[in-house]
């Protein structure tokens, strides 16, 4: 899988910059600057514009994250249900990535988490540091 | 004939060649020396040894020859 | 022995796939549909028609056994969770397997489309005018005259756009939709593309909902050829808050940065690509079949003043019954809270609840009387938003809660405007200076004018109703931000 | 005299009809429908606050200070982009609008440095004003995050990029978009994050897709972008509007100064060519005109082995006197000529041809439009009657489809290149007729429907091609060729290209252009709405450039695409004022205003007028005038500001011919290529120093006026009426609107030209007289000026040079956008650092065949000589096809040029010459000793002390 794979098999499609950068992240991890200018010029875009649409999105990310990521959600619905608390608590030694979100939707059985695709809800401390460890 | 007179046929012909749909093409080339070129030029290419021309050009330089 | 479990994610983060696998290992013939709705249940198993829940795996083998008793809740539909409800958008949850498509049809599915394709364009808008059908997204504008105003503009390509990036904390409707009954906000969106005159549609998911994103991919696919010519695309967003409001996320589906737009023009004039584009929220879309198989009258009869129909609230938080509750407009938050939601899940006694997501009001119990509509909750500086609702108990600090509403706005703000861009930041850092202690009356004095000026200078809703939270938390629970 | 910014009503013009009255502040205002309330309330004399407003932009509704109250309305809209209605009732200034906006700009000023003392922007900065507008007094914020202390990019030669001092209003950005449409810059990040950036983040503005336009800078309304002239120099304290002396676009600039120094150039917002935008050479590169290598003063030398010795103004110009009239009683009159320059004022070129026509007593007057578009003069005479373009620029903004053929606007006249491309980006069609897949075809957000890329060489082939297609597929616009043209030359020339010999089918071996692509292009002009035609040097610096003209006159007159906006014929001028020089009757053949020497009453006007016998005989070209110095018969020359040797073809012919006379007068600014064969070089003035007027490409006459006292002590067209005094003329302009008060008494499409009208009126298309009494921006609305629009057959002749084993591959020529023609000036600036040498472009298949990579010297070598250069190995050429630029002395692409030419003007074959490439390890022989010669000529005596 290469760049111009993914450009090729988008193209025709109107608006095509996020299913492309998208497509991107996933198979490489991360957005390079040689991806970007590779998008721009087959997209006949500046490839400021396509610096200004990756660095907007916090999905797309500029260089690859080695470590496995754990989202976990800290909105309202998960605050209220004692999601810092656990956060604070949680035995971290940077192997595995954090990143908070903003809902998952799962407000009514939070705290909630996702690694990957898969969703986790009704975390507690010791079930969080089980999913962490399982990483 | 010197360089600048050759010089001046390759430019007649090429007129020539670029008046063919005209009617009359060598009353065309005729009209177009006299609109353009300097009376040295003229003369130059009116010289007896002159030699090169196309057929076109060469009447043109009759007609040329009999208005002076 | 027919067992019926839930496939919807939030069923999944609770555990559902491995116990339908348990199930499935003891010989069980196991059916995926769509939630109830009731997420304090989940797992929700459904065995000849009797729920169980929540089920645990070590609760499989008791209850392939005929012994589950000790979770059982009777029969679902009696639950008074439910029976309590008038569904009319849910009326499929937890009924029907989401993508099959006999399933749908058995269930009044593509009624409404034949319904409208027989009526005509004209006709379908003003039923949709006559129900008071307003959008379910927030703005609450009036969804019949948006589509009109698409429909009368001259243009050779016309767009339907479902904003499905649901990204409130404390609201999962739009997913619940999308999981569970995905072919109804097609067919919605089919009917507004008849009405309109537009044979495109998009849908665009928060990325953050990788099952709604699946199930509506698949979706799509099984019914082309039901909604044809009419052709629905599904996009996804990439981490955008802000992209929930209709002019960023047209940006977004362009393929630009999910910046705001200035209005005008009207998306329903100059919108996605610059054509006459309906930009509408998943239920609004999802609640049109329904309108259009019942009557525009059969919808309006539900509600009050000019809030018509039923809204489907979610209750979320730190509440004991969780989950998804349509009811006609008019019920007051008190009884969703207390009665509906029975108070916190902590025990404690409820402090605060949060309606509308991160930009709705905090409202303390003494408030509890209003009943949830457009207007009630506009009177008293709220909004009721998409219906959420987040109940806090009384451990909750509301400087923190009032400081976590700047820095929701400033990690989220799309930063094309001064006031939201710059004000968040500042907003949070003086709030940290009150709680700091630090010349907490001029501070205080200085966030409310901040907000002043974000209410009413910022482009979009994300700055101008940051403010909600933010004054309702100082005005309501003052106690918590030092000394004056 | 305090500094004025120009003034700004925030949002553009609405162009619509419909008229709207609205009450502001309890005044009522009557606008177009379309114009917003902030744009409203400016026409009316209120401003309202605001930072993202501008009004060469698009209403962005950012900065959130310019909120008014709306009765009827909830809240506080922006007034930027809220139109007007009728009736509306607007509040611009109440209690709570200062209040919010004193919060806005509370927020603002929470992240800027306060250091406006010491800021470059002091006293010339939006923010600065604004904070005073609303009134703010204290910013009670702690702010702890800030974006204060970023490092600046000072990566660009003219401006910085200070970070710390931003705003984030989006002007830059947009401005990139919508008013230069690079699209080089964007906002990075988001939120507090939000920050502007050029390109990638690794990139800085100098490597970025930035093509140092100015409008960024133009449009910051703080001090982020910056020229590093106004850093440097400090804020101008006064301005004077003058025309640009770079391209045939005309830009009108204010020049900023203070005391004599020229701060900046700002492009002037009531520019009609420009409308407030600029490029890289006229906004930033005029830094040649205090370049060191000027020179000053008069310089004489007998021999051109000699050094040059400095003399005193009368010395010098006695001196020439006396050669000049030495040479005329030795070898007769005809041995004396002159050549005009368009690069200089219209007054300083008619003079000159007054010179040579009243006081050396022949025609023998060129000017440098023979070796750029005299075919253009030729070929629109011919057809239409006029020997100038059709339109304004502003009709570009009416096209439907656009078909751009041997030009490159991109980088030959980037400000018009602007304005067609934001009418591309807004849906009109392009068409591409070029051997070289030019920026136009592929460029961010435009891409050419058609590009046909044609053997060089082939254009009639092409253009005749196409109108076979037109005709043979019933296109054409009978009812507009039936009433505006000639029926009867219209059948003959119809009957001509259709036949089959002309269609695509048959042509395709020749042109090299899929004949499908050909047709389809041809129905889009035909068929796809308003069609105009933009040209340039591709179409006339060939062998049937002026055949090329005309066949592109057949095609817009056979689609009825004349005579009204949107469409036409247009010319791309090359020099500032290449269509001033031939107006003013810079050829041999004709006197001012295209009358031919030989009518007897038009001269007979001058002869009165100028109190003279004139000859009725075309006189010399330049390059018979070259030849007739090899024939030892033409023996001096007075040559303004023009360098014949860099620019015209085969420079061994030109160099020769220079050698061969006696008294050569280059009157210049530099010591130029030419003045290697001179005796005496007159120091020229700049644009900066003198008055006078330009005309652009759309025979727009325009103001150029002095701002600074000329270095070398005279304007030009002082020399000019020095020399001439010096030969006993009694010449006594005392002021160039006396120059310009003769030729409209002398011209009659210039009779309603004066000093004075464009002063009060800012510039005047020409015709202006009394049929057209406020000038003319569309020609032949109602009929052709000659009458009926004449038809002319165009036989494709193909060119006699030819590639062949020897040489087999085409080369062809042009120019970059940060370097002028010659590159006189802007070698001497700071955009060496975009373009700093002459480099060969190659296809990828040719340079392999020759083991050549990019970067690696070659050999270009011709049947005229041969030079070294670098080569870039690239696929904006075809296979067979190679190109480069002309503008370094050292490289002189035009020592391979030959001399072919155009068979009507003798405009050279520039853009055809077969070559061969070889790989290379440095400079040939003749490069060699043309640096020694160059070293040589460039040698001075200073002038003794008493002088």
């Amino acid at each position: 899988m290469t760049v111009q794979d993914i450009l090729d098999r988008h193209r025709g499609i109107e608006g095509a910059l996020l299913p492309i950068l998208h497509d991107v992240q996933a198979a490489f991890g991360h957005v390079s600057e040689e991806a970007i200018k590779t998008i721009a010029s087959s997209l006949n875009l500046t490839r400021a514009e396509v610096h200004g649409v990756v660095s907007f999105y916090h999905d797309f990310k500029s260089a690859p994250e080695g470590r496995p990521v754990l989202k976990i959600c800290r909105a309202e619905a998960c605050q209220a249900r004692g999601v810092d608390a656990l956060v604070s608590e949680l035995a971290d030694n940077g192997r595995v990535k954090l990143e908070t979100v903003y809902c998952l939707g799962l407000c009514s059985v939070g705290p909630a988490a996702m690694t990957g695709d898969k969703v986790h809800a009704r975390l507690d401390t010791a079930k969080l540091q089980a999913l962490v460890d399982s990483l | 004939m010197t360089s600048t007179t050759d010089n001046l046929v390759r430019m007649a012909n090429q007129i020539a060649a670029n008046l063919q749909h005209e009617p009359d093409v060598p009353k065309a080339v005729a009209e177009h020396i006299r609109l353009f070129w300097d009376p040295r030029m003229r003369q130059l290419i009116l010289a007896p040894d002159v030699s090169g021309v196309s057929p076109d050009v060469a009447s043109a330089l009759d007609q040329l020859r009999d208005a002076s | 022995m027919k067992v019926r479990i839930s496939d919807d994610a939030l069923a999944l983060a609770c555990g559902a796939d491995d116990v339908a696998a348990a199930f499935e290992a003891a010989g069980a013939d196991v059916e995926r549909t769509s939630s109830w709705g009731m997420h304090w249940l989940e797992p929700l198993v459904e065995i000849d028609g009797i729920g169980y829940g929540p089920v645990a795996v070590e609760d499989v083998a008791s209850l392939v056994s005929g012994q589950g008793a000790s979770v059982s809740i009777g029969v679902i539909a009696d639950h008074p969770f439910i029976a309590r409800q008038q569904r009319l958008t849910f009326a499929r949850a937890g009924k029907t397997r989401p993508l099959n498509l006999a399933d749908y049809e058995a269930t009044g599915g593509w009624a409404g489309l034949r319904q409208a394709r027989q009526l005509g364009a004209e006709a379908v808008i003003e039923a949709l005018i006559d129900s008071g059908l307003r959008g379910r997204g927030g703005a609450g504008f009036p969804a019949g005259i948006k589509w009109r105003t698409v429909a009368h503009a001259q243009a050779d390509q016309k767009y339907i756009v479902c904003n499905a990036d649901e990204g409130d904390s404390g609201t999962f409707a739009d997913r619940m939709v999308m999981e569970g009954d995905p072919f109804q906000l097609i067919e919605g969106m089919a009917i507004a593309g008849f009405a309109v005159g537009a044979t495109k549609g998009y849908v665009y998911i928060r990325s953050e909902y990788p099952h709604a994103i699946q199930k509506m991919q698949a979706a799509v696919r099984a019914c082309a050829h039901i909604v044809a010519p009419f052709d629905v695309e599904i996009r996804v967003g990439a981490g955008a808050y802000v992209c929930g409001e209709e002019t960023s996320l047209l940006n977004s589906l362009e393929g630009k940065r999910g910046e705001v737009r200035a209005k005008p023009p009207l998306p329903a004039l100059e919108g996605l690509f610059g054509k006459p584009t309906v930009v509408n929220n998943v239920l609004t879309l999802a609640t049109v079949p329904w309108i259009m198989a019942h009557g525009a009258q059969a919808y309006a009869d539900y509600g009050m003043g000019r809030s018509r129909g039923t809204m489907p609230i979610q209750i979320a938080g730190n509440v004991r019954f969780g989950g998804l509750f349509e009811t006609a407009f008019g019920i007051t938050l008190g009884e969703l809270v207390t009665d509906i939601g029975g108070g916190a899940a902590s025990g404690r006694p409820v402090r605060a609840v949060q309606v509308g997501g991160p930009l709705g009001a905090y409202h303390p119990p003494s408030q509890f009387d209003t009943p949830f509509d457009y207007e009630s909750f506009a009177e008293i500086d709220g909004l009721i938003g998409h219906g959420g609702l987040v109940v806090f108990d009384d451990s909750v600090d509301m400087a923190k809660q009032a400081r976590f509403a700047m820095e929701f706005c400033a990690a989220e703000s799309c930063g094309k405007c001064t006031p939201c861009r710059l004000g968040s930041t500042r907003g949070l850092e003086t709030l940290d200076h009150i709680v700091a202690g630090d010349n907490v009356a001029q501070n205080l004095a200085l966030v409310e004018d901040l907000c002043d000026t974000m209410k009413f200078g910022s482009l979009c809703a994300l700055g101008g109703f940051t403010p909600y939270p933010v004054l309702s938390a100082i005005k309501h629970f003052s106690e918590d931000f030092g000394e004056r | 005299m305090t500094y004025q910014p120009q003034s700004d009503f925030g949002t553009p013009a609405a162009t619509s009809d419909a008229q709207i009255t609205l009450t502001i502040d309890g005044r009522t205002v009557t606008v177009p429908a379309g114009t917003s309330v902030m744009r409203a309330a400016a026409e009316q004399g209120t401003s309202i606050p605001k930072l993202c407003a501008t009004d060469s932009l698009s209403a962005f509704g950012s900065c959130r200070l310019c909120l008014v109250e709306i009765d009827g309305r909830r809240g506080t809209p922006a007034s930027c982009t809220t139109p007007v209605e009728p009736g509306m009732v607007v509040h611009t200034q109440t209690p709570r609008l200062q209040k919010l906006r004193k919060g806005v700009m509370e927020l603002y000023i929470s992240d800027h440095p306060l250091d406006c003392l010491t800021c470059g922007a002091n006293g010339d900065c939006e923010l600065q004003d604004q904070a005073g507008a609303v009134g703010l007094r204290d910013v009670r914020y702690q702010p702890v995050e800030t974006h204060l202390g970023q490092a600046k990019d000072q990566s660009n030669p003219y401006f910085d990029f200070d970070p710390s001092k931003c705003i984030v209003c989006s002007r830059c950005v947009r401005a990139c978009d919508e008013v230069q449409g690079t699209l080089a810059l964007t906002v990075q990040g988001r939120g507090f994050g939000s920050k502007i950036s050029a390109g990638i983040a690794s990139d800085n503005f100098l490597g970025s897709e930035c093509v140092s336009c100015g409008a960024c800078v133009q449009a910051c309304p703080t001090a982020t972008l910056i020229e590093k002239k106004v850093v440097e120099i400090g804020t101008p304290e006064r301005a004077v509007v003058t025309t640009c002396a770079y391209c045939g676009v005309g830009c009108t600039f204010r020049a900023e100064m203070r005391g004599e120094q020229l701060v900046r150039m700002v492009p002037w917002k009531e520019g009609k060519a420009n409308r407030g935008h600029s490029c890289v050479k006229g906004r930033f590169a005029w830094g040649y005109a205090q370049h060191q290598e000027r020179i000053l003063k008069p310089m004489i030398r007998r021999s051109i082995q000699d050094p040059w010795q400095e003399v005193s103004w009368d010395d010098a110009l006695a001196y020439a006197a006396s050669e000049l009239k030495r040479i005329s009683a030795t070898y007769g009159k005809q041995a004396l000529g002159g050549i005009t320059s368009s690069r200089c004022t219209n007054e300083e070129t008619f003079l000159v041809q007054k010179l040579v026509r009243a006081g050396f007593g022949n025609n023998n007057v060129d000017t440098c439009a023979r070796v750029c578009h005299s075919p253009t003069g030729y070929g629109l005479k011919t057809t239409f009657g006029t020997s100038a373009g059709t339109q304004d620029f502003d009709s570009v903004e009416d096209s439907d489809v656009i078909l751009v053929i041997g030009a490159n606007p991109t980088d030959g006249h980037p400000v018009f290149a602007s304005r067609m491309k934001r009418r591309l980006r807004k849906g009109a069609k392009l068409i591409v007729i070029d051997p070289r897949r030019t920026d136009l075809v592929r460029s961010p957000h435009i891409e050419a429907q058609h590009h046909l890329a044609l053997q060089p060489g082939t254009n009639v082939a092409v253009l005749t091609a196409m109108a076979h297609t037109i005709v043979t597929e019933g296109l054409v616009n009978e009812a507009f060729v039936k009433e505006r043209c000639d029926w009867d030359e219209y059948q003959d020339w119809a009957s001509f290209v259709s036949e089959d010999r002309n269609s695509p089918e048959a042509l395709e071996p020749v042109t090299k252009v899929p004949a499908a692509d050909l047709r389809a292009a041809a129905r889009l002009y035909a068929t796809g709405g308003n069609g105009a035609i933009y040209y340039g040097l591709g179409v006339t610096e060939h062998s049937q450039g002026s055949s090329t003209v005309m066949a592109i006159a057949n095609l817009a007159m056979a689609t009825g695409n004349i005579g009204r906006r949107g469409v036409g014929v247009n010319p791309l001028r090359g020099q500032n004022n290449v269509q001033g020089a031939c107006d003013m009757g810079s050829f041999p053949h004709e006197l001012a205003g295209y009358r031919h020497i030989s009518d007897a009453a038009t001269r007979a006007l001058f002869e009165r007028e100028w109190g003279v016998q004139l000859e009725s005989e075309p006189g010399l070209r330049i390059p018979n005038m070259l030849d007739a110095a090899t024939d030892g018969v033409f023996k001096a020359i007075y040559i303004q500001g023009e360098d014949i040797l860099q620019s015209d073809p085969n420079t061994h012919h030109v160099a020769a011919g220079l050698e061969a006379m006696e008294c050569v007068i280059v009157h210049d600014l530099f010591l130029n290529e030419t003045a290697n064969y001179a005796h005496i070089f007159l120091p020229g003035s700049t644009f900066l120093e003198k008055n006078g007027t330009f005309t652009n490409a759309e025979r727009r006459i325009q103001p150029v006026r002095k701002v600074m006292t000329p270095l070398n002590g005279y304007e030009d067209w002082e020399v000019t009426q020095k020399l001439a005094q010096a030969l006993g003329l009694d010449w006594n302009y005392a002021h160039p609107s006396e120059i310009m008060d003769e030729i409209a008494r002398l011209t009659p499409s210039f009779a309603g030209v004066s000093f004075d009208r464009l002063d009060q009126e800012g510039s005047l298309q020409w015709p202006v007289n009394e049929s057209a009494p406020d000038g003319s921006p569309i020609m032949h609305v109602d009929g052709f000026v000659r009458g009926k629009g004449k038809f002319v057959v165009t036989d494709y002749v193909p060119t006699d040079e030819r590639t062949g084993p020897r040489y087999p591959l085409l080369l062809t020529t042009g120019r970059i956008l940060s370097q002028y023609n010659v590159g006189a000036q802007t070698r001497r600036t700071d955009n060496v650092v975009w373009h700093e040498e002459d480099l060969l472009e190659i296809h990828p298949v040719d340079a392999e065949n020759r083991g050549i990579k990019s970067g690696d010297w070659v050999r270009l070598a011709s049947r005229a000589g041969e030079t070294t250069l670098r080569a870039t190995v690239t696929e904006r050429v075809a296979p067979g096809v190679v190109y480069t630029t002309f503008h370094h002395p050292l490289t002189q692409a035009n020592v391979v040029t030959t001399d072919y030419s155009d068979w009507a003007t003798n405009c050279p074959e520039y853009k055809v010459t077969a070559v061969q490439i070889s790989p290379s390890n440095g400079p040939t022989e003749w490069q060699e000793s043309y640096a020694k010669l160059q070293n040589n000529a460039r040698r001075i005596a200073k002038a003794e002390a008493a002088e």
